[in-house]
């Protein structure tokens, strides 16, 4: 099986939010941990390691991804992005009040990565039907909320959009 | 589970990458997607000791409208090829089978060909490459060779290729005119994988006649089967309740269905079936995309 | 994983049993056989290694002949450990029955897998394991059935 | 004492106050927790046999990797703690212990043989792989139906047929009440075995403070106190110097109820070692070793009247209670609990049962959300609809017949218990007019036979226990569950208040719920109150935070506690004020004179005084400070029940079941935030429709798991989801303080019968007998062919 060898550690730069973070690691170093333990970003978590539930999702050059299926050495020069970039520069702040207002979370746990697959199916898709919603929200699972205000929170938040994109100037700021 | 080491080579020609494979052989896996291999390196039911990264590698990066067919080279996205223009107009079948491959992000890095290399046996792609017959373009140092899809695909998670191979890219004939086609599958829960899955287009004669029918199904224990028998049934029909439940009840007869505790091969047998008889009449109504899910 | 089967082998029944007591043979006929060296009279240490596609595991253990009633019945029971990617079990009940000059040798197969191979791969793994169960008695046949028996009777239907 | 003017916030739509930080992904789990750099991190090596004898077990390759500090085994393990043992008193418990690694033997796949330490998790799993054991394979006992048997193999030497449990009872004249009566129906049903799958692993962080030396633990816990009193015991190490501090918790259901092996051996490490240690578990791990629950066979028997009213219940439940009882709740609580139970709102005079908990080679079984009740519903509500079948009636009339009455409210049931209130015909009433039952009973009757599409309907009429005190944990032999809860009031010198309660929530919001509870209770602003829960070193003693008792429990002592201590602010005031108390009322955080309520003093200038901080002293005899902890002991349990009504469609052809409508009539008591009630009641029904169409935990017949994954082990998404037409009716709680009567597992309860009944009423048209979970469709067409084909051969 696995030769215990001699596990070398290499130099690894990745960008994440934008800032530039060198780290000594494994090239098995998955890259959910090089964000959570090397990096130190920890809204980002971790439910199945193999790439079905959806907690650990991210963005990898503008498209979410499963952090616990990549490497951090394969993705030098990419782009990533967490919940904590993305919430930073107030991106979802329409997103994380409509889901404060309809209880669309309540452990919180895959709330990170139900906000970034929500956010980047809003902007594909303006005005989504209910249907087109829960299809999207198969990128997640969820074990508190029976997702049911999940997705009354994201059609409030598309709601809010359009009525933004619609009407800037008036109307009410998200 | 936390992956067994190996040593990360990340090439940035495919002439580097299949040096790598020549030195390396077996104990040597390609990188791009990593949707199919990662899991099992994190199961660690699979410990490769050279890990080789292609996504370095620009060359690979293409989803290309060639003289006869759609060619998608090794780092070609699922997401990218499921929105491709092209292939939306002129591959249906490719376009419907891989809104159901994985979830997004999952389609959002997994590659076309990492799927089809990895032929797990209810995997939606390989169905639709035997279906329509794609040639596999399998390159090492040694050079080129084209792999029709009935050879490349041998059993679960077994292709042909050789251990300094990999698989540069697939080429998908587009649809003749006049054709429509339908991907269903259907699984214990809707979403996530199927039980059994079928895959179909159907050409039409100006009579409204099939003039060519291309079937495959997965559900079986082994890999995506070719329908050919049924395919020639077809051929020459007006397809209706009656031609769709016989197809059907002949594809079940030939596919080798086995049973476990998702569904019991009598279950997947007759699944299989209805599956058939359900894509034969939605291709035959005309509403031949179905739904679009995520 | 059950399964059974039969196969007609060219061959008298005695040859058969012979073939299928020889550990040359076995080695041969047991897919992915690295090594079988004899320990007894009826039991065999045996590495196998099983490859899936990418997956590899490497089994070692034992080949054991259990309930012979020479030259008609016997089982072959095999077991193995795979680290730790599990284990692996398996006992296949052999009959041999006279027909015709030729053999008719006839199986039940009982395989079971344990440890992490049933809790991840269960599903590909069945069908694996029916695969190398089919394999054997294939390669069973192609290596006790003379050559030119195989042709005439090839030639003949 | 409160002022009417004061804005009650109880009942209000509050949004939470923890949605800020967990949208920000600023909650710090478990394993988000920086640990220090000098952390251990663990990596347990399992056994792959469901039943075998440990032979030898080859450290030395595993130590020899760098990075790895050591490897201990259950010798090793057995010179620093004790056994993990289950006391429960009650008659007919065979008590069993458990070392914390497998010692000997090992009973289950997953079991833990040895654990490694090491300076990384990637190393320690390295070098898990690296320990080599040498087993000898047993003969397991897997399936429950077989392992009671005289030749079963036995999973503990000391306990034979492996009955771990056996109880039984029968009312005063059950006998001559079932012999009496004109018709017997009776029916198996057969509960598939699932687990609570959070989707935070679990998994525990030890530290050492050497000053004082003692231990800092934190744990993906729903039990902080009681796990804290479990270590201090198994440790052998003094409770004081323990403090058990619960991070956020990544959902819990009961699964995190438990206390673990993994648990004793992060703590007994850490103080070994001196270093801090770290472990957390992935999801193969969890699937394996986290506890499962509702692996049951019922047997029911009802003798019924025309009319259709059971006149005597037999209920025969058999329950898979896994290889060791667990911590604290044992393998007593889904046996007792189903058998108990299963009468729910029926008025049922006559009842006998027996019940046993099984002892099987597979992972052990535990409190998972509802506990027994998705099953044993499931069983009397299916029996229901057979009552019907059998004489013709409509199964809504079946129940309407058998439901106790409004006016014999409050009722004690066959098994003495009491139901002070409830709603039990208006629920079923209004849940029959919401889903338009009796139109759709017309539209079946007039479907089609050849129709692809079969449609079928279902209901659970049900009650649930939540909110049991100390005399229902006792009736139960569980004496180390204490059964009250905790609040402590302080108001600070600046006037704010603090609020700690002996709870751990997993995201039932209890610092915006029990923040609501205080501000009606002590006059003070919902935003004037900081709440604080998990952590021993801070809250007061308690039963912390499972079988729906946050509310009842730490609610009633919330107002235990602000009742007392507004009195103290009220004589402060009166005494600021110049006025009688008796004219002193409360109101936004304020004291006033209510004959003229614009002379007031609010409670920082209340504070100030108590706290010495004026030039004016305390009034003579009044103590200083404010601050007041209270414990309140519920009732023996609290009964909120509720209607779940289903419509569904199955595909004749392929089985698929679409649920099409749901209804739901819920009464609670007295709701707190009505909006987090029906979070609570979305989760729970949507982990009910993944444990009735699709969720199982698969072990083949020699005690192999099948599916230790995701892709395998299928739990709802979101298109699995219908929408869900939910409706309250507030009947409070007589025997509670504060009238609330819990919510937290009434969503699964009805979820898992109301869809069986509606799969099998779709189906009762093909002659199929549906009465085993999960209903996946290969189970539900080979019912529909084997009855086509039985009706054939009944033709010819």
């Amino acid at each position: 099986m696995s030769q215990p060898g001699s596990l070398r550690k290499t130099d690894v730069t990745l960008t994440i939010n934008g800032k530039s973070y060198t780290r000594q690691v494994e090239p098995r170093r998955l890259l959910v941990d090089f964000i959570r333990h090397d990096v130190g970003l920890k809204a980002t978590h971790i439910g199945c390691e193999h790439g079905v539930c959806g907690a650990c999702t991210v963005r990898i050059d503008g498209r979410t991804a499963r952090s616990c299926l990549h490497f951090a050495v394969a993705l030098q020069g990419a782009e990533i992005e967490t919940l904590e970039g993305l919430s930073a520069d107030g991106r979802l702040a329409g997103l994380q009040k409509a889901f404060h207002d309809a209880h669309g979370l309540q452990c919180g746990y895959c709330t990170p990565g139900v906000l970034l697959t929500a956010e980047e199916f809003l902007s594909e898709n303006p005005g989504p039907s209910e249907q087109e919603i829960r299809a999207a929200l198969s990128n997640n699972l969820c074990r508190c909320t029976g997702y049911v205000n999940i997705v009354k929170a994201i059609a409030n938040a598309a709601r809010d959009r359009d009525k933004t994109k619609a009407d800037p100037a008036g109307g009410s700021r998200p | 589970m936390k992956p067994a080491p190996f040593e990360f080579r990340a090439p940035t020609s495919l002439d580097g990458v299949l040096e790598e494979l020549r030195e390396h052989g077996e104990a040597a896996r390609i990188l791009a997607g990593g949707q199919s291999l990662v899991p099992l390196m994190n199961l660690r039911m699979l410990q490769p000791s050279v890990l080789v990264s292609i996504n370095h590698c620009k060359e690979l990066s293409y989803i290309r409208s060639e003289e006869d067919g759609l060619a998608c080279g090794a780092l070609a996205r699922q997401w990218d090829v499921e929105h491709d223009r092209v292939a939306m107009e002129r591959c249906p079948l490719l376009v419907q089978a891989l809104h159901h491959v994985g979830a997004r992000s999952n389609r959002n890095r997994g590659t076309v060909c990492g799927s089809l290399a990895h032929a797990d046996p209810l995997a939606e792609l390989p169905a639709v490459a035997l279906a329509l017959d794609a040639d596999m373009i399998a390159a090492s140092s040694a050079g080129r060779r084209v792999v029709p899809a009935r050879e490349f695909f041998v059993g679960a998670l077994e292709n042909s290729l050789r251990p300094d191979e990999m698989l540069e890219a697939v080429r998908f004939p587009y649809a003749p005119a006049r054709s429509r086609s339908c991907f269903i599958e259907l699984g214990n829960r809707n979403h996530g994988f199927a039980i059994a899955g079928v895959a179909l287009q159907v050409t039409f004669g100006e009579d409204g006649r099939c003039s060519r029918a291309r079937l495959a199904v997965m559900g079986g224990e082994n890999i995506a089967r070719r329908a050919t028998d049924t395919e020639t049934a077809l051929a020459g029909s007006v397809i209706d309740e009656a031609i769709a439940r016989e197809a059907g009840r002949m594809t079940a007869s030939l596919v080798d269905v086995a049973g476990d505790f998702h569904a019991d091969a009598a279950y997947r047998r007759e699944l299989v079936a209805v599956l058939v008889e359900r894509a034969l009449m939605q291709v035959a109504s005309g509403a031949a995309l179905n739904a679009r899910s995520n | 994983m059950n399964l059974a089967g039969e196969h007609l082998i060219r061959s008298p029944k005695l040859a058969v049993w012979n073939a299928i007591n020889d550990p040359e043979v076995l080695r041969e006929a047991i897919p992915g056989c690295q090594e079988l060296h004899k320990k007894s009279e009826t039991e065999f240490d045996a590495v196998v290694q099983v490859k899936v596609g990418p997956l590899k595991a490497n089994f070692k253990g034992s080949v054991r002949l259990d309930d012979i009633e020479k030259p008609d019945r016997c089982v072959i029971v095999g077991e193995g450990q795979g680290g730790v990617a599990g284990f692996a079990k398996g006992n296949a009940q052999v009959e041999l029955i006279e027909s015709q000059g030729a053999t008719l040798i006839r199986y039940n197969v009982h395989a079971a897998i344990g440890g992490k191979l049933a809790q991840i791969g269960s599903r590909v793994v069945q069908g694996v394991a029916t695969r190398l169960t089919l394999q054997f008695f294939e390669n069973l046949v192609a290596r006790i059935e003379p050559a030119d028996a195989r042709e005439r009777a090839e030639g003949a239907a | 004492m409160i002022a009417p003017g004061h804005p009650r916030s109880i009942g209000k739509h509050v949004p939470r106050r923890e949605d800020p930080y967990l949208l920000r992904g600023e909650g710090r789990f478990l394993d988000d927790i920086a640990e220090p750099k000098d952390t251990l991190f663990l990596s347990f090596a399992m056994s792959p046999h469901a039943h075998a004898r440990i032979l030898a077990i080859r450290t030395d390759a595993a130590r020899a990797l760098p990075g790895v500090v050591d490897v201990y085994t259950a010798e090793d393990m057995a010179r620093l703690v004790k056994p993990i043992r289950t006391v429960i008193e009650i008659q007919g418990y065979r008590a069993s212990s458990r070392t914390v690694l497998a010692q000997g033997e090992v009973r289950f796949v997953g079991e833990h043989v040895a654990v490694v330490v090491a300076e990384d998790p990637y190393i320690a799993q390295d070098a898990a792989e690296l320990i080599e054991v040498d087993y000898e394979p047993l003969p397991a006992a897997v399936r429950l139906e077989e392992a009671d048997s005289e030749t079963a193999p036995l999973v503990h030497e000391d306990i034979p047929r492996n009955v771990m449990f056996e109880a039984a009872f029968a009312s005063p004249d059950f006998q001559s009440a079932f012999q009496s009566a004109e018709t017997i129906v009776s029916e198996t049903f057969r509960t598939g075995r699932v687990a609570g799958v959070p989707l935070e692993p679990r998994g525990c962080l030890a530290l050492l403070d050497h000053v004082a030396d003692s231990l800092l633990f934190y744990t993906s816990t729903q039990i902080p106190h009681l796990a804290r009193t479990a270590l201090s015991e198994i440790l052998d190490f003094p409770e004081p110097r323990i403090r058990v501090v619960t991070p956020e918790v990544g959902g819990g259901f009961g699964t995190k109820a438990q206390f673990y092996t993994e648990e004793v051996v992060t703590a007994a490490l850490a103080l070994n070692l001196r270093r801090p240690i770290k472990w957390v578990q992935d999801r193969r791990e969890e699937l394996l070793t986290s506890i499962h629950a509702r692996d049951h066979i019922y047997r029911l028997e009802a003798a019924i009247d025309a009319q259709g009213r059971i006149k005597a219940l037999r209920t025969d439940l058999t329950t898979n209670a896994g290889a060791y009882s667990s911590y604290p709740f044992g393998c007593t609580l889904e046996a007792t609990g189903g058998a108990r139970m299963i009468v729910g709102p029926y008025d049922i005079r006559n009842y006998a049962f027996r019940t046993r908990a099984i002892a099987t080679h597979t992972c052990p079984s535990g409190a998972y959300r509802g506990v027994a009740q998705p099953s044993c519903f499931m069983a009397i509500e299916g029996l229901m609809d057979r009552i019907g079948r059998k004489l013709g009636i409509d199964p809504a009339t079946v129940r309407q017949r058998n439901l106790i009455r409004n006016e014999q409210l409050p009722y004690t049931n066959v098994l003495g218990v009491r139901y002070d209130t409830g709603s039990y015909e208006e629920c079923l009433r209004r849940a029959l007019e919401r889903i338009d039952y009796w139109n759709f009973r017309k539209q079946q009757a007039e479907a089609r036979d050849d129709d692809e599409v079969l449609r079928g309907i279902g209901i659970c009429c049900f009650t649930e226990v939540a909110g049991a005190g100390s005399g229902g944990w006792r009736v139960r032999g569980l004496t180390k569950v204490p059964g009250f809860d905790s609040a402590s009031i302080k108001v600070e010198p600046t006037g704010k208040v603090t609020l700690l309660v002996s709870q751990a929530a997993a995201g039932q919001g209890h610092l915006t719920t029990f923040a609501q509870v205080l501000a009606d209770y002590l006059g003070v602003k919902v935003e004037d109150v900081f709440v604080s829960e998990g952590d021993t070193g801070t809250a007061p003693y308690g039963t912390n935070t499972f079988a729906s008792r946050g509310a009842v429990a730490a609610g009633g002592a919330v107002i235990k506690a602000a009742q007392s201590l507004r009195q103290k602010i009220a004589r402060i005031a009166a005494f600021l004020l110049d006025v009688d108390v008796e004219r002193v009322e409360l109101t936004e955080s304020k004291a006033i004179d209510k004959e003229n309520p614009e002379k007031s003093v609010d409670f920082r200038q209340v504070a100030q005084i108590a706290y010495s901080m004026t030039s004016v002293a305390l009034p003579q005899g009044e103590s200083f400070g404010l601050e007041v902890v209270e414990m309140y002991d519920p009732p023996l349990a609290t009964w909120p029940n509720a209607v779940h009504a289903v419509v569904v469609a199955v595909d004749r052809r392929t089985a698929k079941v679409s649920i099409e409508k749901y209804v739901v009539v819920h009464d609670s008591g007295r709701l707190i935030n009505p909006m987090i009630v029906d979070g609570q009641i979305h989760g729970g029904i949507v982990q009910g429709i993944g444990e009735a169409l699709m969720e199982q935990i698969v072990y083949d017949e020699d005690g192999q798991m099948l599916n230790a994954n995701l892709l395998d082990y299928l739990m709802p998404m979101a298109l699995d989801v219908p929408r869900i037409d939910i409706s309250h009716i507030e009947t409070p709680s007589i025997d509670a303080l504060g009238g609330f009567k819990g919510v937290g597992e009434g969503g699964v309860i009805g979820a898992v019968p109301a869809v069986t009944n509606a799969v099998a009423d779709a189906l009762a048209k093909t002659g199929a007998n549906i009465n085993r979970l999960p209903l996946r469709p290969s189970y539900l067409l080979r019912e529909m062919r084997r009855q086509q084909a039985g009706m054939d051969g009944d033709r010819q």
